[in-house]
């Protein structure tokens, strides 16, 4: 399993990925410089959480142009699995690799606490293996946004990846921490071999830091 | 009006405005031989200052225990370092940044983070944690709301961007704080003990290197507006407030590490309070060496800066180092990678003096001995007040059927409710390494890639402080050592950051006098030096001072992770005990306070030698995997602490009280006690090892059910207590 | 040459930001505010001589960076 | 009505994401960008007749809320 994770200046999950693929595949995830312009032998891209370039401007907008990202959308184009944590769906949002935009939380302010989210789409690389799942969120501008015409179309197209939820896996109101049109909490592209989503999985990887359920998707790709 | 025609006595408010007295104006006379220009003046009055030269601190800091087993490093540099064995270390720091966040709450803060992180990374460590003590006037203060939400927003703002985890803190209300509020950020790194880094410029004729960002005209002295020079001058040049630039800061951040696995730094200083003039200083002195500077080489923001602006400008994300001169190229090109500004503006010399030139001008010539050795220090006349009295409590002024109402109403009240509100607004998990999150005693961090952890807390009680400042210091201190104990860890060592108001005033130098002689007392009992710190004095608005308040962060360390100890109940059966003796001090205790609006009687004392016992006693239980649960009491007494363990773990409790005086039982605020919570299977051996110890231990009750019960009479569903408890800042501020 | 770019959310697209700051401003006593939209103001110094070719760079940037054309539309002015 | 209020970074501050995105810009190849400054631009839609009533409202709102006087300049402009 040879896998990527991406480096942007201001990225600061990227050790976090970095550790917690180490530790669920047994083989060491290669970091790679935003300079850099070659992806190839990639069995798995990651674009992680943090605020490349500050989040300034918009999240993700000065990240999206930086040279390594049109490898990556070459290679997310022929099917290589690319997933993009926080900052890193912001990122991918941008590029136009995913649709929809993420807006500001509607409470206006920063939230770090654990959800529970659960996988809408049951078939993708990324959500076979998990159901529901308790895991953190960390973000500032997690809102999901989408157009009716777009969001019919992920909808119907089966790209919704996951959902907030309460404990139960119930989708409602109270459970959606940012405010995102219908709990709306990761998504996939067209084709599902890419995800981007809020919640960070590398966070809930060991049970010493209070939850494992991150593992399930990385399990359900490095499997 | 040309600086060097400048004269004394024609513009002694000039010298006014610099914050100078009139004999250390002399004595810069006399130590220079001639009358310092403009830039000098600017130069001495940063130096001289309360903040950069202690003056009227030192010799009272110096009363405090700052050597220790594991100190590897005291006060006197950027941070203080301790031995968490294996050949790493931890340092650490506490800065407040207390006027700056009251003109501007949003970035006063956040300056104040990206200031005091600058601190630990200069050291070669990797910051691993932020902490922040808050003080805030009365919520119903017009300012109040503003203030909170701006500090909170500016240290999240910046926390967060550069991924250091916030994992805890502190926050008060007092109308004390009505018009100076607190702002006091910690942070703690993780270094190899053989890679710290120092400030001491070495080696005649070596580069002085400039990095980070650009220097513009921000936080300059206030003292230049009112200066004669600046009449004709525009807007153009006001001073500004600075700004943060967490981004700028995260590059510097990696750089730095990157720069730092290299054999090519000699000595290296953040630029903090007073910039360039106090980094240069700092580096000269330490390596009793001059340094010759062009300030022409200086990377600027803003046009027509002059050597007073460039001196004494206090813009962020800046480092001052002397590197190898071979390796000037790596390290030139490691600050390219990061897109950072790297710029040799001068070089050391062995003349002592600081010499400064603009375009080819010579602006200043110092020598380094005057700013540094002849600072003035002061001993200022201080009367110690009486501690405040004991009042008699009655009984019978108390009704039984009171306590779960106000018990209720002191769970919901600003001080003593959940912080949730602000810890979410951090993020307490960035770096996948935080095992206890906000909201338990100590926050625990792993330190990365190991199976052992540090425990850190910040406190003190400003309130014990005011009343009997001796006491009050002694609590300080103690308060974080029972937090960190009730985690699991051992208490290494603390940081302090000093707030108190005008030490000109002999009542307020008191209570700076009796609260080091009430730290050091509880650090040396303890064996719990000081190793770094940071003192804010003059925190007075029209004459009216804060409260003293001596914030304390304390570290600990946890060899094994599993030995980690949090608040939260664990199971239904379980046995509840108190450690330490009960009396029922009501005396200036939050509800006092908070019930009866009173803030009155004496404050509890703390026996030092139950003190250590006690905590010995709990620390041995927690390694000997005798307890599930632990919490210190605290302000509110025994049960705000047992209802914060049931709203933690989310279980009920049945307690048993034999005590005629129940209020009293309940919410008296005696020193040196826990919660513990044992299975049954374990109860007699606590039982049996504490009276080993001669250590007082109560059983309180059992773990159980969906309610608070006290004695099967009055009872609450922890439903309704974590309602209440988490209520108040979302409605305060949502309003 | 200066350049004043405007950036404004779409029509459509809900502005957390802006409903809030509305209902504070109504809390504030400000009784006939009836809705706030909040979009960015971009000032950029360019170094051209002919405006129509800045123009045309101008609108580039907000294409390629400044503007997210999913929720967000732009206007540039040249001073 | 439609008031269109501008606040914009006091000359001097520090502006860290201007910077951020005129480097940004020059490195996607529009080199003649010198300077970027960002600020707000702000719709409120307010329910008033009078103009100059509307004005002094808009410029309370900016002092009390929309602007940070310590560090923002604001310019309020009526349709
Ligand atoms: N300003 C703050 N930032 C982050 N965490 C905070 C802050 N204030 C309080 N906390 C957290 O809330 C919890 C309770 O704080 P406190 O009431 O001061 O505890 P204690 O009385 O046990 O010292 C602790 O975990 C503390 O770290
Ligand atoms: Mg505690």
């Amino acid at each position: 399993m040879k896998s990527k994770v991406i480096v942007f200046p201001g990225s600061n999950c990227d050790r976090d990925v970095a550790v917690a693929i180490r530790k669920i595949s047994g083989s060491e995830p290669q970091m790679v410089w935003h300079k850099e312009t070659s992806l190839s032998n990639s069995d798995l891209i990651i674009v992680p959480g943090g605020f490349s370039y500050g989040d300034y401007l918009r999240c993700g907008a000065i990240a999206s142009t930086s040279p390594i990202i049109y490898e990556v959308v070459k290679k997310a184009n022929e099917g290589v699995p690319v997933i993009g944590i926080c900052n890193g769906f912001q990122i991918l949002i941008e590029t136009s690799l995913l649709d929809g935009a993420l807006i500001r939380n509607n409470s206006l302010s920063f939230i770090c606490r654990d959800v529970y989210i659960k996988s809408e789409n049951q078939t993708s690389i990324f959500t076979k293996k998990t159901n529901i799942a308790k895991m953190p969120i960390a973000h500032n501008e997690g809102n999901y946004f989408a157009s009716d015409e777009t969001l019919k179309k992920i909808v119907d197209n089966d790209q919704v990846a996951f959902k907030y939820c309460n404990q139960e896996g119930e989708v409602t109101s109270h459970s959606n921490p940012n405010g995102s049109l219908e709990n709306i909490a990761g998504i996939l592209n067209d084709r599902k071999n890419v995800l981007g989503l809020m919640p960070h999985p590398e966070r809930a990887a060991e049970s010493a830091l209070g939850c494992e359920d991150g593992k399930y998707i990385f399990e359900s790709i490095l499997s | 009006m040309s600086i060097s025609n400048w004269k004394y006595n024609t513009e002694q408010s000039l010298v006014e405005n610099h914050g100078l007295k009139h004999d250390e104006f002399e004595s810069i006379v006399e130590g220079l031989g001639r009358e310092p220009n403009l830039t000098e003046l600017g130069i001495f009055s940063a130096m001289w200052n309360e903040h950069c030269s202690y003056k009227s601190s030192k010799y009272w800091l110096k009363k405090l225990p700052t050597s220790g087993d594991r100190v590897v490093q005291g006060p006197g540099e950027n941070a203080g370092v301790i031995d968490i064995d294996d050949g790493d270390v931890a340092v650490f720091k506490m800065e407040s940044h207390n006027h700056p966040s009251f003109i501007e709450p949003y970035q006063g803060a956040a300056t104040g983070v990206g200031g005091i992180l600058r601190d630990v990374f200069t050291m070669g460590a990797r910051p691993v944690a932020n902490l922040n003590a808050l003080r805030f006037g009365e919520i119903d203060h017009p300012k109040t709301k503003h203030l909170l939400s701006g500090v909170v927003e500016g240290i999240g703002g910046y926390g967060n961007c550069i991924g250091i985890p916030t994992v805890g803190g502190e926050v008060n209300f007092h109308p004390s704080y009505n018009g100076n509020i607190l702002v006091n950020a910690m942070t703690v790194g993780i270094a190899k003990k053989d890679k710290i880094f120092y400030s001491a410029a070495a080696g005649i004729g070596n580069p002085v290197v400039y990095v980070g960002s650009k220097t513009g005209r921000d936080g300059i002295h206030g003292a230049t507006m009112a200066s004669a020079e600046f009449d004709d001058d525009s807007e153009d040049k006001k001073p500004t407030v600075q700004v943060g630039d967490p981004f700028t800061e995260k590059l510097l951040l990696e750089a730095c590490l990157e720069l730092m696995k290299e054999e090519a730094i000699i000595a290296i200083q953040d630029m903090g309070a007073a910039g360039l003039t106090s980094s240069s200083i700092e580096m000269a002195s330490k390596g009793n060496v001059g340094l010759e500077i062009d300030l022409t080489k200086v990377p600027m923001r803003a046009q027509n800066m002059t050597a007073y602006e460039l001196m004494l400008s206090e813009s962020q994300e800046r480092m001052l180092m002397v590197i190898d001169p071979t390796k000037e190229s790596l390290a030139r090109n490691i600050f390219r990678k990061w897109d950072l500004e790297f710029e040799v503006i001068g070089k050391v010399t062995d003349t002592k003096n600081l010499v400064l030139n603009m375009n080819g001008k010579e602006e200043a010539c110092i020598p380094i001995n005057i700013l540094v050795e002849d600072a003035p220090e002061y001993q200022r006349d201080y009367i110690i007040r009486e501690p405040s009295k004991r009042i008699k409590i009655i009984q019978d002024q108390f009704d039984q059927k009171t306590i779960i109402p106000d018990l209720i109403e002191m769970i919901s009240h600003p001080n003593l409710c959940s912080r949730k509100w602000i810890w979410e607004q951090y993020d307490h998990m960035v770096m996948a390494d935080t095992i206890v999150r906000p909201g338990s005693d100590a926050a625990v961090v792993r330190v990365h890639g190991t199976n052992k952890g540090i425990a850190i807390s910040t406190d003190c009680s400003p309130i014990y402080c005011k009343h009997n400042s001796f006491e009050g210091g002694k609590h300080a201190i103690v308060e974080t050592w029972r937090n960190i104990i009730a985690s699991g860890a051992l208490p290494i060592a603390v940081t302090d950051c000093m707030n108190f108001g005008n030490p000109e005033k002999p009542e307020i130098m008191g209570e700076f006098v009796e609260c080091i002689r009430g730290m050091a007392e509880s650090c040396s009992y303890l064996n719990y030096p000081v190793i770094s710190g940071n003192v804010s004095l003059y925190n007075e608005t029209n004459g009216v001072g804060i409260y003293p308040t001596p914030a304390i962060g304390g570290v600990g360390l946890i060899k094994d992770l599993s030995k980690t100890m949090t608040i939260g109940l664990k199971n239904e059966g379980n046995i509840i005990c108190v450690i330490g003796e009960t009396s029922g001090h009501l005396n200036m205790s939050q509800y006092l306070s908070i019930i009866k609006n009173k803030e009155e009687g004496s404050v509890p004392e703390i026996n030092l030698e139950i003190e250590k016992k006690n905590g010995m006693f709990v620390l041995d239980c927690i390694e000997g995997h005798l307890t599930l649960s632990v919490h210190d009491i605290g302000e509110g007494g025994l049960l705000i602490a047992m209802s914060e363990m049931c709203m933690a773990g989310n279980f009920g409790v049945q307690i048993e009280v034999k005590k005629e005086f129940l209020h009293a039982y309940l919410f008296g605020e005696d020193q040196g006690r826990y919660l513990i919570e044992v299975s049954e299977k374990n109860y007699e051996k606590v039982i049996a090892l504490a009276k080993d110890n001669s250590v007082h231990i109560e059983k309180l009750g059992f773990v159980g059910g969906t309610d608070l019960k006290i004695n099967h009479l009055n009872k609450v569903s922890i439903a309704q207590l974590v309602e209440k408890n988490s209520e108040f800042f979302e409605k305060y501020t949502g309003e | 040459m200066l350049a004043k770019i405007h950036i404004t959310l779409k029509k459509d697209v809900l502005d957390p930001q802006g409903k809030v700051v509305a209902n504070s401003l109504n809390t504030l006593g400000f009784e006939t505010v009836q809705d706030v939209r909040q979009g960015k103001y971009i000032e950029v110094t360019i170094d051209e001589e002919d405006t129509d070719i800045a123009k045309q760079k101008l609108n580039q940037m907000c294409e390629k960076l400044l503007a997210n054309l999913v929720i967000e539309d732009y206007s540039v002015e040249i001073e």
